[in-house]
């Protein structure tokens, strides 16, 4: 009895209190949505599917918050970097697997160069680095918005139709890569099930790939930094480079993430589509467990299924009970209530 | 002792402030004043409307009430002079009335123009 | 006989303290002609945007002052205040009579808010901003829950025109004919065609007082005290906590003031959106007008204010006579803001590493000289 | 005198630290009026003791202490430090607690201004009172009178040196006119000779008037000069409670650092003649609180050098300086070869190795397993314990190898754990010592530096590292540097101890030199 009891309150102190409260909240979702009309299999598929879309996204974090960057609120950097790919292989129309994969490949040279000026700053302002990396998120956004305009793309399906220049607000990737990894191996269980096998193939080897990179000499030094600068110079490790290394890696994540979700999602969002792309990648993987200072594969993929279930659930289940639309606010109140809660949590370890 | 005194002053201050906001809403309250030129029942009598009227508040620009018309003047404040001028169907000015009106906390206010021509109001 | 040891820097750290501002300057040196607007007009728009934005902006400088850098969180205040508006509107209560009482409903609703966001903070200890920024989206949704559900079932509300059809719910964009310009109109002065919102001013001016007065109080020097050491400010036994708390309640009832006073120039709310761009738009103009993080005084309010939205009034023309279009210009300043964010805080974190090195240079120094005097 | 009841008395405290006993059963008393030197090594307790005083959450959060303290006859045990102000206990501590941006008046009086009523405070409560600027100054201004320094009270603290800055704060602890007992926590370390002289003038001056005064140095002549009664602290224990007429400067030295030798392993083979591995030449570090100026020494091939000296004069800045932790200058040589500074890798690749005197910090990885803090720098710095794949493309920890090697440790030095998988945090302080032991080991070094290897362990512990050190530089010849505060440890395993005093060598003394002959070189 005693040692169940013990069992519960280490089980409750690891998991932390609102993942508890909002797994029983989805589950209870789960239970109530039979008798409120929504059906199941199709609440089932929307979720799976909005896993794939965001898994990469919410992986773009782990490598910051590894290396001692705090959560990645700059996401924005990666997905102006996945945009630009997505663009030139939309203007080169190439289409199919190719196409998804070209982009990928464009994309990582400039998240690269983007993300080196992004570790540059970010490395000056060691101990502020959240609040810049929002703000700095936020800017490349709005400068990214006078780029899509001035650029020279020219494929009829991407620039306004009336005027010829400048890119249209969301551009449509069908018959390009749409659901193209999606529908690999893809299959369905009655009428509304569906499970993106591919997708979650492709998230799979993402998420392998990073955990065996942490598990490499680089790997090793970026958790050191992240965990104790002072402990990893004295073996030796070039600090900043390991920071800069780390927010290059997840500034391609982002960029690999943002052509996933179009992937999935049929659009490309450009002008002000990427702005808060970050909060649900960062409150999803808080929401999986991780920390400030922490974050595993594992908080990864509990984090995106439990904040992706929230905000399809919720809404479904709620508006056929209530007949109001509360998605938005339940997906404010979740999401920033869980960086909040983060944020505000005592860090266990001292220096 | 002087603790007591504290929150004496408080609670008084508190409650100045609050009265004071009541008389601002007073003051400040918007009313709807409705001008009806229709026939109106009263008490079993009858009283018709036969006349056109130009009506104004407080200096406003007069405005031109036909038959079986209501009109609405949006005011602030609580008082108010109503100037009406009672007019034939050719607009000749046959004659006016002055009419002190007070308003308290209520949203609308309505004036039978018949009435007020009969001077029963 | 050691002397490069002990590397004696001596820079002029003029052009980094001032940079945001100089930089701006010539921003907007370069687009006046650029948009071609007169003179007059851009005076008028000028002291019309100095009335309406500069309380915002000053409610930031208390929370500065206690050391807890830009509140993001006046958005928590702002909605405040937008709450009392509705009310007002919805009991009909027009002019400046209106505007006092929606301050006076605000404060107790600003109050709670800034406490909470008190409390939050001091958990969240030096990571001030970005708590507060992450707290005003929280209470965002609460209060869109509040506005679009509560609104005409729970709390009653009289008039339909400010409910959505649906029967409950504030609509998107209230009216608020019956304060517009309520104090801006009040005692206005027209010199030479501009006309000058003299009351407001005198708001303005007022609330200066205030925070010069303050300053004076034993809280004020508890809050600077607080802003410049915690620690030492503890160890003295000041409530650092509380100290804390107040100086954000303070700003948080401000703000909702702020924001009142922004809303009856403007005349119309958009009731979900309108208090998330004064936390954003206040917090650049101040950093435009050369504060930063830490320091932040009168002056750079007014300053900010006025460059900043010289080049809101300049950015849509410009960009259009430059390069055909307006939208351009239009982005162009909303990167400009974030930007200048950006680099205010970047700027900030640089220097506060950089005056740790200077202050390393100094004890250096002193114990070289100490040693000197020892050999 | 009349039977009065001393103003603050200890009586028997007792402190453990996880086991790890602190103070040991002291008692000693302060009369009014009376100067009090309380000196010992560090480590010898005195900050404890003052914690305890002020009951600082370490001692609360650790267990409380034993014993009782007494002020003015009644048992004390303050909540939080500012109950202890509020008593009437002043503190001056060694870091200042002034606030940078405030002139020397505002300091002074912080938290204690004079206030200026009027009636926003009837509706804001109290913090609403307006500050009387022109009595702050009044009051300020006598304060420092009272020290007979010249400081203005306009100026701020940003802009006062280092002397300037410890007046005020003794000028804010005598302002507070409740101040019976004043504890001052080394403070002419920072002073010149001649600010020195002002302070302890002034603080004569006080003590005539009634004050109690416990005056915390290191600098022993000050304190002799200075003090009515002297007492020495050494592990934990109230070695001598004397009136400082009575003894000298050499004496409390040797009382500071002397144990008795007993059993000391007697040095079968003398390491004489030996080639010089390491030549430092006047080596500058920047070190915060151990300055290093122009320090030169020669560190023999397999020789154990031991380096002592009193805290802040630089002894630990050797290790950090040569390992590039902290930047550094100078002119040193190893095995003839010009050596660069500066450059952790570097030094790594030359095959040194290091244990920091930071367990906590610099050395370890706390919130990971044991197998990992051990092998880590030997990984970064030469890249062992990796597979490779795809012809070295990719690399990966080679988690058996690591764990083997653990395990080897583990058993060689009897780190006390569940086993190689155990996350640091878990272990305690003297087996979280030995994988530091053990992390630098794995390096296997030409040059070994161990900064404080037993700070804060158990008297077990402490043996077994000592032993372990000694064994490694038998079997494996490896040069070793030890630094510590402790001279009896240098004295059981060193081949030649070198005193540090202000950044430079004092001396070179053979291990069985008597005490005081270290002690003369300390002080």
């Amino acid at each position: 009895m005693e040692k169940m009891r013990r069992i519960l309150l280490k089980f409750i102190d690891e998991a932390g209190w609102p993942r508890i409260i909002i797994g029983f909240f989805l589950f209870s979702l789960f239970a109530i949505a039979p008798f409120v009309g929504v059906r199941i299999d199709t609440s089932l598929k929307d979720v799976f599917v909005r896993v794939g879309m965001n898994g990469v996204m919410v992986l773009a974090m782990v490598p910051m918050i590894r290396s001692g960057c705090g959560l990645n609120f700059g996401l924005p950097v990666g997905v102006i970097a996945g945009l630009l790919g997505a663009l030139i292989c939309l203007q080169f129309e190439i289409v199919g697997m190719t196409g998804l994969f070209t982009a990928m490949i464009i994309s990582i040279p400039f998240s690269v160069i983007f993300g080196y000026f992004y570790a540059s700053i970010i490395n000056r302002v060691k101990g502020a680095e959240m609040m810049i990396a929002t703000y700095i998120g936020f800017s490349v956004v709005a400068l990214m918005c006078i780029g899509w305009m001035l650029l020279p793309f020219t494929n009829p399906i991407m620039v306004w139709g009336f005027s010829g220049e400048g890119l249209r607000t969301t551009i449509s990737v069908q018959g390009y890569y749409q659901d193209v990894l999606s529908d690999i191996l893809s299959f369905r269980i009655g009428e509304h099930f569906y499970f993106p096998t591919g997708m979650f193939l492709f998230l799979g080897v993402c998420c392998v790939g990073i955990q065996l990179f942490f598990k490499s000499r680089t790997g090793l030094a970026m958790t050191a930094v992240g965990k104790n600068p002072d402990f990893a110079r004295a073996s030796t490790v070039n600090v900043d480079r390991m920071r800069t290394h780390s927010v290059i890696l997840s500034t391609a994540l982002g960029a690999i993430g943002i052509i996933m979700y179009q992937q999935s999602f049929g659009f490309i969002q450009l002008y002000m589509g990427p702005f808060y792309m970050a909060f649900p990648a960062v409150a999803a993987i808080l929401l999986g467990g991780a920390s400030l200072k922490n974050a595993t594969i594992t908080h990864v993929l509990v984090g995106t299924f439990l904040f992706q279930g929230i905000v399809t659930m919720a809404p479904s289940v709620i508006n056929s009970m209530m007949e109001s639309d509360m998605s938005e606010i339940i997906r404010i109140v979740v999401s920033n209530g869980m960086i909040l809660y983060a944020l505000t949590r005592k860090e266990l370890y001292r220096r | 002792m002087s603790l007591k005194k504290r929150i004496f002053i408080r609670i008084v201050s508190i409650s100045l402030l609050l009265l004071f906001c009541v008389f601002l809403a007073y003051i400040g309250k918007q009313h709807s004043l409705l001008f009806d030129n229709r026939n109106k029942m009263i008490n079993g009598s009858k009283y018709e409307a036969r006349y056109l009227y130009n009506v104004s508040v407080s200096g406003s620009d007069p405005e031109l009430v036909e038959i079986g018309d209501v009109i609405r003047f949006d005011v602030v404040g609580p008082k108010h002079l109503v100037h009406v001028q009672i007019l034939d169907e050719y607009e000749n000015v046959l004659r006016e009335i002055s009419k002190p009106i007070n308003l308290f906390f209520e949203n609308f206010h309505t004036l039978y123009l018949p009435l007020l021509a009969e001077g029963v109001d | 006989m050691k002397k490069k040891f002990f590397h004696n820097e001596e820079r002029t750290f003029f052009f980094t303290d001032h940079a945001v501002p100089i930089l701006f300057l010539i921003i907007v040196a370069a687009g006046i002609p650029l948009s071609g607007y007169s003179a007059s007009y851009l005076i008028q728009e000028m002291l019309l945007r100095l009335s309406r934005d500069s309380f915002l902006v000053l409610s930031l400088l208390v929370p500065i002052m206690a050391g807890m850098g830009l509140n993001f969180g006046i958005v928590l205040g702002s909605m405040a205040g937008q709450i009392g508006l509705i009310f007002i509107t919805d009991w009909g209560i027009a002019g400046i009579p209106g505007l006092f009482i929606a301050a006076v409903l605000g404060t107790p609703v600003a109050v709670l808010l800034g406490y909470l966001c008190g409390k939050v903070l001091n958990k969240a200890r030096g990571k001030e901003m970005v708590s507060s920024y992450i707290l005003g989206f929280f209470i965002n949704g609460l209060y869109q829950f509040v506005g679009l559900y509560m609104m005409g079932k729970i709390i009653p509300i009289i008039k339909p025109e400010i409910l959505i059809s649906r029967g409950y719910g504030i609509r998107n964009a209230v009216s608020l004919v019956g304060i517009r310009g309520a104090l801006d109109k009040f005692l206005d002065l027209k010199i030479m065609g501009v006309a000058i919102p003299v009351t407001t001013y005198l708001v303005i001016v007022l609330f200066c007082i205030f925070i010069v007065w303050i300053k004076n109080t034993k809280l004020g020097q508890d809050m600077r005290a607080v802003g410049q050491n915690i620690s030492v400010a503890e160890l003295s036994g000041i409530n650092v906590n509380r100290t804390r708390t107040i100086s954000i309640i303070i700003s948080t009832v401000l703000a909702s003031y702020g924001q009142i006073i922004f809303l009856q120039n403007l005349g119309t709310m958009n009731t979900y959106t309108s208090h998330e761009m004064a936390g954003v738009f206040s917090i650049a103009a101040l950093l435009v007008g050369g504060a930063t993080v830490a320091k932040a005084s009168l002056v750079n309010v007014f300053l900010g204010v006025a460059l900043f939205h010289m080049l809101f009034i300049i950015s849509p023309m410009a960009g259009k006579r430059l390069i055909g279009s307006a939208q351009l210009g239009e982005y162009f300043r909303v990167f400009v803001s974030y930007g200048v964010i950006s680099m205010a805080l970047v700027l900030h974190a640089v220097k506060a590493r950089a005056q740790n090195a200077r202050q390393r240079i100094q004890m250096r120094t002193e114990i070289n000289a100490e040693v000197g005097e020892a050999e | 005198m009349e039977n009065t009841v001393p103003l603050l008395c200890f009586e028997n405290i007792e402190k453990e630290f996880f086991g790890n006993k602190v103070l040991n059963n002291v008692s000693f008393s302060v009369n009014a009026g009376e100067i009090v030197g309380l000196v010992g090594e560090n480590g010898a307790g005195k900050s404890t003791l003052m914690n305890i005083l002020f009951s600082n959450s370490v001692i609360g959060s650790t267990g409380g202490y034993k014993g009782r303290v007494l002020l003015n006859g009644t048992e004390v045990s303050f909540e939080s430090p500012v109950e202890a102000l509020d008593a009437g206990i002043g503190m001056v501590h060694q870091e200042f607690s002034l606030i940078p941006g405030f002139s020397a008046t505002e300091n002074i009086v912080l938290n204690r201004e004079t206030l200026k009523y009027n009636f926003m405070v009837e509706l804001f409560g109290d913090r609403m009172n307006k500050l009387d600027k022109s009595d702050m100054r009044k009051r300020a201004l006598s304060a420092i009178n009272k020290l007979g320094v010249g400081i203005s009270p306009e100026t701020p603290v940003s802009e006062m040196s280092v002397g300037q800055k410890q007046f005020t704060e003794i000028a804010r602890e005598i302002e507070n006119s409740e101040t019976k007992l004043l504890i001052l926590d080394e403070p002419t370390a920072v002073l010149t000779e001649s600010e020195a002289e002002t302070l302890i003038n002034s603080l004569r001056n006080l003590a005539f008037h009634g004050v109690g005064i416990i005056f915390i140095s290191h600098r022993l002549r000050e304190v002799v000069e200075l003090c009515d009664r002297i007492i020495v602290l050494r592990d934990g224990n109230v070695i001598r409670d004397i009136p400082s007429k009575t003894t000298n400067v050499q004496q409390i030295a040797e009382w500071m650092v002397g144990r008795q030798i007993e059993g000391m392993a007697a040095l079968s083979d003398l390491k004489e003649n030996r080639q010089v591995s390491l030549s430092i030449k006047n080596l500058w570090v920047d070190m915060p609180g151990e300055i290093l100026k122009g320090l030169s020494i020669d560190v023999n091939e397999g020789e154990i050098l031991g380096v002592g000296g009193l805290a802040g004069q630089g002894k630990l800045a050797i290790s950090n300086g040569i390992m590039g932790i902290f930047s550094a200058e100078g002119d040193v040589k190893f095995e003839g070869k010009p050596f660069r500074l500066n450059d952790t890798k570097y030094a790594m690749e030359q095959g040194f190795a290091f244990v920091s005197e930071d367990r906590r910090g610099l050395g370890l990885l706390l919130e990971e397993r044991v197998h990992l803090n051990i092998v880590f720098a030997a990984l970064q710095s030469k890249g062992w314990f990796l597979k490779h794949y795809l012809g070295g493309a990719i690399s990966q920890l080679d988690e058996d190898k690591a764990l083997a090697c653990a395990k080897e440790y583990i058993d060689l030095l009897n780190i006390r754990c569940t086993g190689p998988k155990q996350k640091l945090i878990e272990l305690s302080g003297g087996n979280q010592q030995k994988v530091c032991l053990a992390k630098a080991f794995t390096c296997k070094p030409k040059v070994l530096f161990v900064s404080e290897p037993t700070r804060g362990i158990d008297i077990g512990a402490k043996r077994m590292v000592l032993d372990a050190l000694k064994d490694y530089n038998k079997y494996n010849n490896t040069t070793i540097v030890m630094i510590s505060s402790e001279l009896e440890e240098l004295r059981s395993i060193c081949d030649r101890i070198a005193i540090v005093n202000e950044g430079k060598v004092a001396g070179i003394l053979s291990p069985y030199a008597e005490a005081k002959e270290f002690g003369l070189l300390m002080s």
